[in-house]
């Protein structure tokens, strides 16, 4: 009953990269004033500089702050917690609000082949990222850990996208609403190229399982039912249909919603408090490959945030706002979908992996570090 | 009153695989299953909660009354799940009052 | 264990209707431009058509797509689902904003004998229909059941009226408060109008039950119980409350309301949404009668939607909105209170029949045909 | 530790119907009932659920632990009720812990 | 099975009280206009009248009449119930926003030895209110209730608090951020005084349990864990968190905030209606010493109060806001955390007690009552 | 299919003294324990519900499947709870489905 070793080390590792970071921009920060005459005449730079003081003060917003107060909360052993129906409620309500404000955008917009474009790849990404991902997890994994795991990668996390978009509206820089179709399109490819890496390797692998004892009766979840819980999961779902439902309505659809809209960080707020709590309790679950799979947790993302940026960048022209959206959804990790869908279709994987990695490392990594951290690579290219 | 001897199998599985256990229990044709909500626990696979947003830990609990028959039949299909899956099972006999609807 | 098929020819005619009833409509809407010129000299009657213009485009209002998109949710078998908790906040919401609306407009307005007349009116078609409905009704059903369904059309359905109310606003036609208090007065008549009919026309059925065995022994609820829980049900004891404390706070009461009222339409869109997901799954279980049922389902609501239209427009003279108001609540059945009264009451009434017919086809026709139908006839007279 | 014999009677039962019967199991006067709540099921009359808006596709799940004697009265009760309103009932033999407070 | 007596009597007072009250007002207010010509010379008495008028104004805000509509709920036995989930969301939400802007206040006022002052008062009136408190309820009750329901008193209530601060927003008077934190100290301390007083005097008490059977083996919860649960417990640490988020973060993160600060009185409102819910319930479980109780549980807030204002006006000098703030966390009695910390710390202490006492009576006087009457005495000295 | 003859353990016990049971029953070493949320009922001590704001009045359920001797142990500690804390507790042997993560 020892409280878990590694835990409180993912837990002080992660504080120090914070910390580090915060003292990082801080440095940057304090800097500003005194260089700031030195490098006067290099206003270009220096816009630079001051738009990373922009960053810092969006580490410090609430939202992200509340986040923090749920993991302390953990920490202090506190009851305080989210009734989950409440918590279920606040991600419809992000879902529905994201895709009805990217429709109106798009409606607003208009489609292009460019778009078109952007969406391919965001396609793309979704579908490579869990394949190079699978062959780095199988040093440590069996096949069916490593597909799983994969998977998680592949897909994405719509709340550290949200995040993503506060980030942005609070920097007043703008984005395209197809991000939001982009998003909806990178959801799922992960899942099945998980299973297809899963039911091709494992034919490999000696057919003893775990038990030892599996007699072949045992029937896996047909595709036809995986093809549907990954494309017509409620999250999908709902934000395909707000987004159609957006572009349809326009300006009179979008004019009476408004005022709903206008809660939409507050609502962020309660959200990542009730992510910050669950986040810090499923650190605890972390166990047997820990070590790497921190370190792996941290350092994948920050590679598919790289090749993002490149993509976005030397390929896709995209502006910094898109840019910035584009990397976090290549950086970030479901957590909800991918490992369920992964549980039932790959039984063998073990979700004491999935979970603990996607929500107690990759999203507080993204949300408190990655996203100032992206688009500061973003912005200095 | 008429009264008949029946089995009471209370199933505890990953909410991820109820849909499946479902699907199984009305294949084999049981009269009928109750499935209670809000449920956490923990056993040999660790603390499993309703509360997280991730389905894979959480726990869901059913359990159906049927014929000893019939109750095999859903004890054989169990048995393979849960090598696989988190959860329990628990047999256990009861008399069901046998009104109308319930007569087999 | 194989799918209704009923439910399949109802899902098929509701989708059907629908679409015609809007091909209808596009059609008038392409009219408008070809036809413009010839008619420009009949102003009146063009404007009349604009307006018609606003109804297409409530059809289209966020809150009845999302509708929609809850009932595509279920055929495609998602597993998109609204926390109960928050449904039944959504409904008590809505009760609690539109009572203190109305309260509110009460207290500017005032009380005339004109409004008495309004509200006697409400409660005999209350008082009405379910009489028509059930000799209608008794043609096909047991006694039983053709008292529950008629009683489930004579009530109303807070929400189809809530929703009616959102059209006006778009549209931007004024209504009267005391509508709020004649929707008050027609929730419960038809329970008490329902379980009579029961009492009087089954003693000339003979005694013999279902089972056969009914041994007598067996207590109905007692009449005190029924009264109980006809006049002080939580909805209608909280809309008729927020109405008197929006009558006794006025001014200052409402504008303290306010913010939280502007987030009305975004949590009629979430109540709808789910109202969507849960009409779909219950016109699965239409069975026995289901193509009568189905019928009777669409022509009693347009048919008591004709004697409100002629009595609000003959005998009340009423102004547009509250005309539809009037015509909404009479077109309306309800799908919460009573028929969980009739089941109490009368046990031996089958909810098989009640729930599918007014949540699964009575509530999508009004929201979706309904409401701009009926506000077409009004405004043609 | 003093343990007695008593019964267990496992009710579920259409949601309206609820009230009735905790009126009638506190008439009886049995020592005690539990009330458990989010509780979906199937059986003879289809899917009933707790999270459909109108209250009678709900189902409710409440037990009571009593001595025979008021099991029998309990029982009679119930084989009327559920001619008319969908549930079902099933009994079973437990021990109950006898402190201070469960001494009948 | 019969209904509680007693608590027909206490509803009855209550209702009396109030009744009484609002007579009080109404003759007042009446008085205003027919001696205003009379004392027209006497301008500041006039002024000081025309804020009772607020006051009466209040009493009349919706809050507090949907508080009253609940009751009335519970009388007529109605169903109307609010689902736990969203009771819960909302101290949660009234919790944090409160926090935040008193944090927000802080911000931009500063910190002053003053206030350390404020605070330090606070703390002390929160640690001597449940000593003397214990030693009047010893004379009526055993050493564990007097301890729990003296702790119960010396605490506070978060809501009636917030109603309080409702209260002064709707007159336009200003309040200090730093009550916010007032309250948050005042929270705890009579948690771990009700203990000391238990530990202390029960060994003076025969050792004879209730049951007479206590083999000594049970074992009481831990100091360790009273503390852990008194000062991290989810209200405490959301509100502080809030508090320092809302300092930390400044103009930026309140303005983000903001709209869903908006909807604060509508959330009250909901809050104050299901509290109406469940005081009614609980006063019906009033028995044994409820004529003793009820006196006690209003004269001993009025005492609270009278020393509160006092301390207020004497030796904190504090503002009209301020002033009546303290005074409300003084006469308040907390109905969560302290019963539920008694409950595990002194089991021998019975919640038939505690609960109908600080949630059936003290809530609705405070709210009803003591609020006005507190403000208005405030304003007289 | 392997089965063993267990001991089922029902507990009904205040909200507040939930967590001191759930450390008991992990102190003992019960292979497992589930909690069932959402509860109401009435007793001796009058009703609990689930649905009002102090948790003192509020109803928690927890049972166990574990041996005899582990019940036993788990017995004596509830019997001395159970004199200061409003609660129930009922015994009755169930068998229990043998998959290797449930061997003992
Ligand atoms: N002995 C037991 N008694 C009661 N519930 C159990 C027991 N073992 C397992 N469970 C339940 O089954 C779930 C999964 O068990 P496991 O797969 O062993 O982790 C746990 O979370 C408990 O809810
Ligand atoms: N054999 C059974 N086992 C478990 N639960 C049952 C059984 N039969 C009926 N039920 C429960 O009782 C409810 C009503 O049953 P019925 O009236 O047969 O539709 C179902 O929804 C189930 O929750
Ligand atoms: N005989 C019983 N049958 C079922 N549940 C009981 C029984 N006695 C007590 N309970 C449950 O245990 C709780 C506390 O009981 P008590 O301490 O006797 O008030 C009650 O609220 C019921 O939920
Ligand atoms: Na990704
Ligand atoms: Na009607
Ligand atoms: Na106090």
């Amino acid at each position: 009953m020892s409280y878990p070793y590694l835990s409180l080390i993912a837990n002080y590792l992660l504080l120090l990269t914070t910390t580090l970071f915060c003292f990082f921009f801080c440095w940057i920060q304090a800097n500003i004033n005194s260089t700031s005459l030195l490098i006067n005449f290099h206003t270009y730079k220096l816009k630079k500089i001051m738009d990373i003081h922009l960053a810092i003060a969006n580490i410090l917003s609430p939202p992200v702050l509340f986040f923090f107060l749920g993991m302390v909360a953990v920490w202090v052993k506190s009851d305080l917690e989210i009734p989950k129906a409440l918590s279920k409620f606040f991600s419809l309500y992000l879902l529905l609000d994201i895709g009805f404000h990217g429709g109106y955008e798009l409606h607003h917009n208009g489609f292009s082949w460019n778009i078109v474009g952007i969406l391919g790849t965001c396609f793309l990404m979704a579908s490579i990222v869990p394949l190079y991902a699978f062959f780095i997890l199988k040093r440590k994994f069996d096949t069916a850990n490593a597909a799983a795991i994969a998977a998680t990668f592949g897909s994405i996390s719509a709340v550290t996208f949200i995040t993503g978009i506060a980030f942005l509206e609070s920097a007043k820089i703008s984005y395209g609403g197809y991000m939001v179709a982009g998003m909806a399109l990178m959801e799922s490819p992960a899942i099945i190229i998980g299973v297809i890496l899963f039911q091709v390797f494992k034919s490999k692998e000696a057919t003893a399982t775990l038990n030892g004892n599996n007699k072949g009766v045992y029937q896996r979840p047909k595709w036809g039912k995986i093809l549907n819980d990954a494309f017509f999961n409620g999250s999908v779902l709902l934000l395909v249909g707000a987004l159609i439902i957006g572009i349809i309505t326009g300006d009179a659809g979008w004019k009476a919603f408004k005022p709903f809209d206008a809660i939409f960080k507050g609502i962020l707020t309660f959200y990542l408090l009730d992510n910050g709590i669950v986040a810090a309790s499923r650190l605890k679950s972390l166990k047997g490959s820990a070590g790497f799979l921190i370190g792996f947790s941290i350092l994948l993302p920050v590679f598919n945030a790289t090749i993002a940026i490149f993509v976005s960048n030397h390929l896709l022209f995209l502006g910094e706002g898109d840019a910035l959206l584009f990397t976090i959804l290549a950086a970030s990790a479901s957590y909800i979908a991918v490992p369920a869908a992964m549980r039932l279709a790959i039984p063998e994987s073990n979700p004491a992996f999935t979970i603990p990695v996607s929500l107690g490392i990759v999203f507080p990594f993204n949300v408190i570090v990655g996203i100032p951290l992206y688009f500061y690579l973003i912005h200095l290219i | 009153m008429k009264f008949e001897q029946r089995k009471k199998i209370e199933i505890l599985i990953e909410a991820v695989k109820l849909d499946s256990v479902i699907y199984q229990l009305e294949e084999i044709g049981v009269p009928g299953y109750t499935v209670v909500g809000n449920i956490s626990g923990k056993g040999a696979n660790g603390v499993l909660d309703h509360n997280c947003k991730a389905k894979v830990f959480e726990n869901t609990y059913i359990f159906t009354v049927c014929t000893a028959a019939q109750a095999t039949k859903v004890l054989e299909y169990l048995d393979e799940v849960l090598h696989y899956f988190s959860g329990a099972c628990f047999i256990s006999d009861v008399q069901v009052l046998n009104t109308t609807k319930h007569k087999k």
